[in-house]
């Protein structure tokens, strides 16, 4: 990782039944990860408003994932279905505002997917520290 | 109206939602356990089909659910020692406790004592790809999350010496006077869901599994391609570590064979199928080999499932049932010769690594468990259901039902409906005796 | 063009199709909406693109709606009354549509990119103004530009609501952007970019580019461009245009099965 | 904020936690946070002493939220929910902070980075717990009456399972007579027991039994409610009928593809589908004598592109009726063509070895070099390629029987619309989880069994018949159904009734109402899982999920925001 000094705010969202569990499975399994990263829990990712999000970059959030169940395996059969397409369009319009959509990580982890837990939050990690402080603010 | 309580002798997914189901109708359920934690085959399982589900994810919420459900007490560690008619339809159990040498209401699971316990034994839940402590816990997600010690191999209970997990147990958990213990209940009713055991393949010379190094049973597959497993989901060859170039399936070693078991396992090549397809998902190069007498693909959605296998995951589905492997001198590959009954010729094919699709058998307590309570198993060691067509979860004791593999083999769909079709005619029987 | 639609409105009220026509007409002066019943002079009737009818018809359907209603439309009013009814807002079974396109000197105002209803009763379909010099500029900064132009552009916003109240498609009862949870009261302008963010993902399925947000903001935030960038993102992922199809839910509220994001796209 | 006290406990976990959270530190930070009233560190909280100090400390301290900072919520969270309720707490009124998993147990090398984001997580677990409202759990009435749809055998085994538990059973049945499709077959494998003898009692019995209403013959007309509280509309002998129920089981069946353009099935006499043959077969078995050869041709019409599913037991099916006129006639040559024989399980592979050696011979087909029947008006002879072999064999033959699949019944769609349950592949009902929730469906309160699900033989129809009536059971036998306070709820005021989070719902559990006039969306508790996806549809946040309000998240990213 590129230590450039600057260490990232990163907010994840994660659901109940499967990111969040695999966010278990990596600690039980002690994978190291860095401390940058923050853990909301939501039932659903389909609860995971594109608001929140928008708010967190708003308020100096410098990088923020969404990370539910892979598509099929959602608890509640089609949330993250919604919670796909909402997050591929928030990207999009992040980047239409000249905000790099590599800030916003959307990404399926099942309970059993400790090891791409950590693989997912280091990249992100290691990325966000690449495009180096959230600009909304810092200018 | 005071309902009695309901054994459920199994701690797998048929054992699990057999007790759900009952303890959710308001009846008080001891679901006894013979191992250390409830999960059962299941948990061994990395995907399941043909929804390619990560089996431990759909099974933990249920494992969380039974463990935690008001009216279900968990008995594990646990086996039946004694079963006398009550005299009123149900049955007097003495349930015997094996001591685990660990106070389960104080340890927290933290493994503290797992890392310095200095003595190793083959881990049985990874098929003994790796090793585990003489204390340990089943597998990362087991539930209950408590340690247990195996007695054979502790230094201290055999030797009196180490006691390192004592030490460094701040939950003063470690008991290592913990005796067996005895516990009774009147139960009203019986549900037998004890599942499978893999039939040992090593007597079947003509295969070499136990010679070939990498000739490996499709359960040591599961563990290696599975995140949780002892390769973190790395195809590791068992002789040098590396991912194989080539792979291949045999259909029925040992099952559907007159001088081992004459019938068929029935999931099979459902599960050879989707390995194949988990092998060609990790790693696209490689084109697996199923070698098959029929496809059985019976189930819903299971010969779509098959299908994809042959059309996306370039799994080549040969019929042929092969008649035996060498060990190729130089390169020490497993050779599979075989008859194509298509082009009618016996041809030699080298793969780099070999899967064995083994028989499954009645679990190896129902010797024990029929002696116990007094249910008979049928020529190939499985529980007796005498009305399979109409009453296809009664045993031939009355009260005591079964479900699951243990009775015929099944997939864990068909277990689950045969679970909850236990809990169904526990109720019938139970009003009937009030 | 405009003798066409007065025929229309007289066939329609003659022959009781319809129990009254919401038009454009020229009162006192100025150019406001009004509504013909049978018998009325057409004389004073306008044909003008700026005008928003969405919120006309749901006033009008929330006083009387079994009155049989005809209204004079431009493109964008006929899809902002398609995602009205799709919203329970309004219902068209009474509604008989009288499709006006704009011609190439109105489209070109406001730089519309389909300045044609669905079916149009008057005037011929002319191809949008796909693209305007600033859209342009805009989509070819790199992100930094981008950011940059946006943050000089809203450094501009009095928060004065002009946008929301304008947008037909803003249809909320109690705005989030007025909640103190949400954005700060009092802060001028709003910390970038909540405020204009919410509302454009908002709208991101339901914008039927009529410009109203743009004419209605006092400061020249150039609205239009944020939203015709945001229509481009929307219909590249889900091939969907707000208000051309009643029957078609929108993309964020539906399953992969009912509306899929488009390959290659996520 | 009215008064609120927060009660901080932050646990070590042994070495788990403490080992690299430095704990004492974040028990002096969390005392500085906004309404903490109380924070203490426990060796392990979730042991009897932890869960007796934060009885203790609320009942001491008189706290109105407890914040507890351990392992995961996953395994954990009910345990402190119960402890707080034990101390009179509404048990909503607490948050769980995960700061071993999620914080010391992945980062055990970076001591100081880890007890600060032990300090903010519990920073937002303190801000969130401000917003958290006490909650009473949704408990709504079961009626302990079922309607089973559909007499054939998982109809009646359910009728009969729950009418034997003591519940009373509506059965509606469209046809004259119960027993579906069991009541045109001759013999049921793997025994070969003669049909009519078995089912016949078994109907009587439903007929017989006090619980079970009958309503035969009935159709289905409308379905309204929800779990516990059904109102299921038939029409009977003329009119239209009301049955109040709790629960409903689906047990619809299925019928046999008839499989015209198919060998000419239709349009050549002697080329008979395997009911077909059952049925000449119940009437007499004199023609057999005069038979030279009969070929059954199975996967006829399935596991083709048109219809990609193998439907499980024909082959079972096809064995038995070979094996009945090779006995009935041992000089006839009795072949069975297949693509794979789908003997599974212990009896099947024996009844399938035990044909074999009654000298019915199996041969295996292909569908590029399908067999060819020789005759005009009837089969005389049929040309064979055998793919084993890979040979063309001529056989006499006189009779053709086409082994067909199960296909949906006709109306499981207007069943499933009433139901408002989804159909599946080859239309066929579409269960909760094909693994571990096969008899139920999303929609609480409905259940499905047999082959209306998928084609199964008979002994799958009875024990699903008996798992559905095991899980319709569950909520009839407490006759209450109680429901997890995370639910969404609905501000009338703010709802402009624009039915967004209708569509959203995967569970149909939300629908537009008028209440005194104003239009707006009302959430079934019954029915909410509590997923909240409706929650992130709406745009003015009129309708917000418990224990997961807009204003309890964004308060937490305002405090993680401010915090660094």
């Amino acid at each position: 990782m590129i230590d450039n000094g600057f260490e990232p705010k990163i907010l994840a969202f994660c659901c109940n039944w499967c990111s969040y569990a695999g966010a278990d499975l990596a600690g039980v399994s002690r994978l190291q990860m860095p401390p940058n990263l923050r853990v909301i829990r939501v039932m659903c990712s389909g609860r995971v408003s594109v608001e929140w999000v928008i708010k967190a970059f708003s308020s100096g959030m410098d990088g923020v994932m969404v990370l539910g169940c892979h598509i099929g395996d959602c608890h509640y059969i089609d949330g993250n279905h919604r919670t796909k397409k909402r997050f591929v369009l928030l990207g999009k319009l992040l980047g239409a505002l000249g905000i790099e959509p590599d800030r916003l990580c959307l990404d399926w982890v099942s309970a059993s997917e400790g090891q791409k837990f950590q693989d997912v939050v280091t990249k992100f990690t290691s990325r966000v520290k690449e495009l180096g402080p959230n600009p909304i603010v810092a200018a | 109206m005071d309902k009695k309580p309901v054994l459920v002798v199994g701690g797998g997914i048929a054992g699990i939602q057999a007790s759900i189901d009952l303890g959710s109708m308001g009846y008080k359920v001891y679901l006894v356990e013979k191992t250390a934690a409830i999960g059962g085959r299941m948990a061994q399982l990395d995907k399941t089909f043909p929804t390619n589900d990560c089996s431990i994810c759909i099974l933990a919420p249920k494992m969380i659910e039974c463990a935690r459900h008001e009216n279900v007490e968990l008995v594990t560690y646990a086996e039946l020692q004694e079963v006398e008619p009550d005299g009123s339809g149900g049955y007097k159990v003495k349930i015997l406790r094996k001591p685990r040498y660990v106070d389960i209401d104080k340890c927290t699971g933290c493994e503290e004592c797992i890392e310095k316990c200095p003595i190793k034994a083959d881990n049985e839940f990874n098929q003994k790809l790796d090793k585990r402590k003489a204390i340990y816990i089943p597998f990362a997600q087991a539930v209950p999350r408590k340690a247990v010690i195996d007695a054979d191999i502790c230094r201290y209970i055999t030797q009196q010496k180490c006691g390192l997990c004592k030490k460094v147990c701040q939950a003063e958990a470690i008991d290592f006077d913990q005796k067996e213990e005895i516990l009774e209940i009147d139960a009203g009713a019986v549900v037998l869901a004890t599942g499978f055991d893999l039939y040992d393949i090593s007597a079947m010379r003509e295969y070499g599994y136990g010679q070939i190094k990498d000739v490996i049973t499709a359960m040591q597959f599961e563990r290696l391609i599975c995140a949780s497993g002892p390769s973190h989901g790395h195809l590791e060859r068992p002789s040098d570590g590396e991912i194989p170039k080539s792979l291949a399936f045999i259909q029925c070693v040992g099952s559907r064979d007159q001088i081992n078991n004459p019938y068929c396992s029935s999931v099979c090549c459902m599960h050879a199928t989707k390995e194949a397809i988990l092998a060609n998902e990790h790693y696209p190069h490689l084109k697996p080999h199923i070698f098959y007498t029929d496809m059985r693909a019976v189930g819903k959605r299971f010969q779509d499932y098959v299908t994809r296998a042959h059309d996306q995951y370039n799994v080549e589905y040969v019929r042929s049932r092969p008649s035996k492997i060498v060990e190729d001198e130089e390169t020490g590959n497993p050779v599979i010769y075989y008859e194509d009954t298509v082009s009618q010729t016996v041809k030699k094919k080298e793969f780099e690594m070999v899967v064995l699709c083994q028989a499954l058998i009645p679990s190896v307590s129902h010797q024990e468990l029929a002696k116990v309570l007094g249910v008979s198993l049928d020529s190939c060691g499985f529980i007796t259901v005498p009305d399979k067509l109409f009453n296809p979860v009664d045993t031939d004791k009355e009260g005591i039902f079964a479900c699951g593999f243990c009775q015929s083999p099944q997939d864990i769909p068909d277990s689950v409906v045969q679970a909850s079709g236990c809990a169904a005619r526990v109720a019938e029987y139970l009003a009937e005796v009030s | 063009m405009i003798d066409k639609v007065r025929q229309i409105i007289s066939d329609l009220l003659d022959r009781g199709e319809a129990d009254a026509v919401l038009a454009l007409a020229n009162e006192h002066g100025n150019v406001q909406p009004y509504l013909y019943k049978k018998g009325d002079s057409l004389d004073n009737l306008v044909l003008w693109p700026k005008y928003s009818m969405g919120p006309i018809v749901q006033s009008i359907q929330n006083a009387d709606p079994a009155l049989k209603l005809a209204v004079v439309v431009r493109g964008c009013d006929d899809r902002a009354l398609v995602e009205l009814a799709k919203r329970n807002q309004i219902s068209l079974f009474n509604v008989r549509i009288i499709g006006l396109a704009c011609t190439e000197a109105e489209a070109k105002e406001c730089a519309c990119a389909h300045p044609y209803p669905r079916s149009i009763d008057v005037g011929d379909k002319i191809d949008g103004i796909v693209s305007s010099d600033e859209l342009a500029e805009v989509s070819g900064k790199d992100y930094g530009g981008r950011l940059q132009f946006w943050k000089d552009a809203f450094a501009r916003c009095i928060k004065c609501y002009g946008c929301r109240n304008g947008c037909p498609l803003c249809i909320c009862e109690d705005c989030v952007l007025e909640d103190d949870a949400w954005v700060k009261a009092g802060e001028i302008p709003p910390p970038f970019p909540i405020f204009h963010l919410i509302r454009a993902y908002h709208l991101s399925d339901k914008c039927v580019e009529c410009g109203e947000c743009q004419s209605s903001c006092p400061m020249d935030i150039p609205l239009t461009s944020l939203y015709a960038m945001i229509r481009e993102e929307f219909s590249g992922l889900f091939d969907y245009m707000p208000g051309a199809d009643e029957d078609r839910k929108s993309p964020l509220v539906t399953s992969l099965e009912e509306e899929p994001i488009r390959e290659g796209t996520a | 904020m009215a008064d609120v006290r927060v009660g901080v406990f932050i646990c070590h976990c042994g070495t788990n936690i403490g080992g690299v959270v430095d704990v004492p530190s974040v028990v002096e930070y969390a005392r500085a946070l906004p309404n903490v009233i109380y924070a203490e560190n426990n060796l392990y909280t979730c042991s009897e002493g932890g869960l007796a100090s934060i009885r203790e400390k609320i009942a001491e301290h008189n706290l109105n939220r407890v914040v507890v900072a351990a392992c995961t919520p996953r395994t954990h969270e009910p345990l402190f929910k119960n402890t707080c309720e034990d101390a009179g707490l509404n048990r909503y009124l607490f948050e769980f902070v995960n700061i071993r998993e999620h914080c010391s147990w992945i980062h055990m090398h970076a001591k100081d980075d880890a007890t600060e984001k032990a300090k903010q997580l519990v920073a937002m677990g303190v801000a969130k717990v401000q917003w958290l409202q006490p909650q009473q759990e949704y408990e709504g009435d079961v009626l302990k009456a079922s309607a089973v749809i559909g007499g054939g055998i998982a109809g009646m085994t359910s009728a009969l399972s729950l009418a034997n538990q003591g519940y009373e059973v509506h059965l509606i049945e469209r046809e004259k007579e119960l027993g579906g499709l069991v009541k045109s077959v001759n013999r049921l494998f793997p025994t070969n027991v003669d049909a009519d003898k078995v089912i016949t009692p078994i109907i009587e019995k439903a007929k017989a039994n006090k619980n079970i209403r009958l309503h035969m013959p009935a159709e289905l007309k409308d379905v309204k409610g929800f779990i516990g509280d059904f109102d299921v509309t038939i029409y009977e002998n003329g009119a239209d009928n009301v049955i109040k129920v709790g629960t409903i089981i689906v047990a619809t069946g299925a019928q046999e593809l008839k499989p015209d353009g198919f060998y000419n099935y239709g349009k050549m006499d002697n080329v008979v589908t395997q009911l077909d043959l059952e049925g000449k077969l119940k009437q007499d078995k004199k023609w057999i004598d005069d038979l030279a050869g009969v070929t059954m041709i199975n996967c006829v019409g399935c596991r083709i592109p048109e219809r990609t599913y193998c439907s499980r037991f024909c082959c079972i099916t096809a064995i038995k009726n070979a094996w009945i006129l090779r006995e009935a006639n041992p000089k006839a040559k009795v072949v069975v063509l297949h693509r794979d024989l789908m003997a599974y399980g212990v009896e099947f592979e024996e009844y399938y070895r035990k044909a074999m050696e009654a000298g019915v011979l199996f041969l295996r087909y292909n569908l590029d070099k399908p067999p060819q029947i020789i005759g005009k008006e009837k089969p005389e002879k049929i040309k064979i390629h055998d793919e084993l072999t890979d040979s063309h064999l001529e056989l006499p033959c006189d009779m053709v029987v086409l082994t067909t699949p199960l296909v949906s019944a006709r109306d499981n769609e207007a069943v499933s619309k009433m139901l408002k349950v989804p159909l599946g592949d080859g239309m066929f009902f579409l269960e909760a989880h094909l693994k571990l929730r096969p008899v139920e469906f999303a929609t609480d309160g409905v259940y499905v069994a047999g082959s209306a699900r998928w084609p199964v033989d008979i002994t799958e129809s009875i024990s699903q018949g008996y798992a559905a009536a095991a899980k319709a059971a569950i909520p009839m036998s407490s006759g209450k159904i109680k429901v997890e306070a995370i639910t969404s709820f609905v501000n009338i005021g703010e709802c402009i009734a624009c039915g967004t989070c209708v569509l959203a719902c995967p569970f149909n559990a939300i629908s537009v109402v008028d209440t005194d006039g104003k239009m707006h969306a009302q959430v079934n508790e019954a029915m909410c899982k509590g997923c909240g996806t409706c929650v992130a549809t709406c745009p003015s946040g009129a309708i917000q999920q418990k224990g997961c309000t807009d204003q309890q998240i964004l308060c937490m990213i305002e405090t993680l925001a401010g915090g660094l």
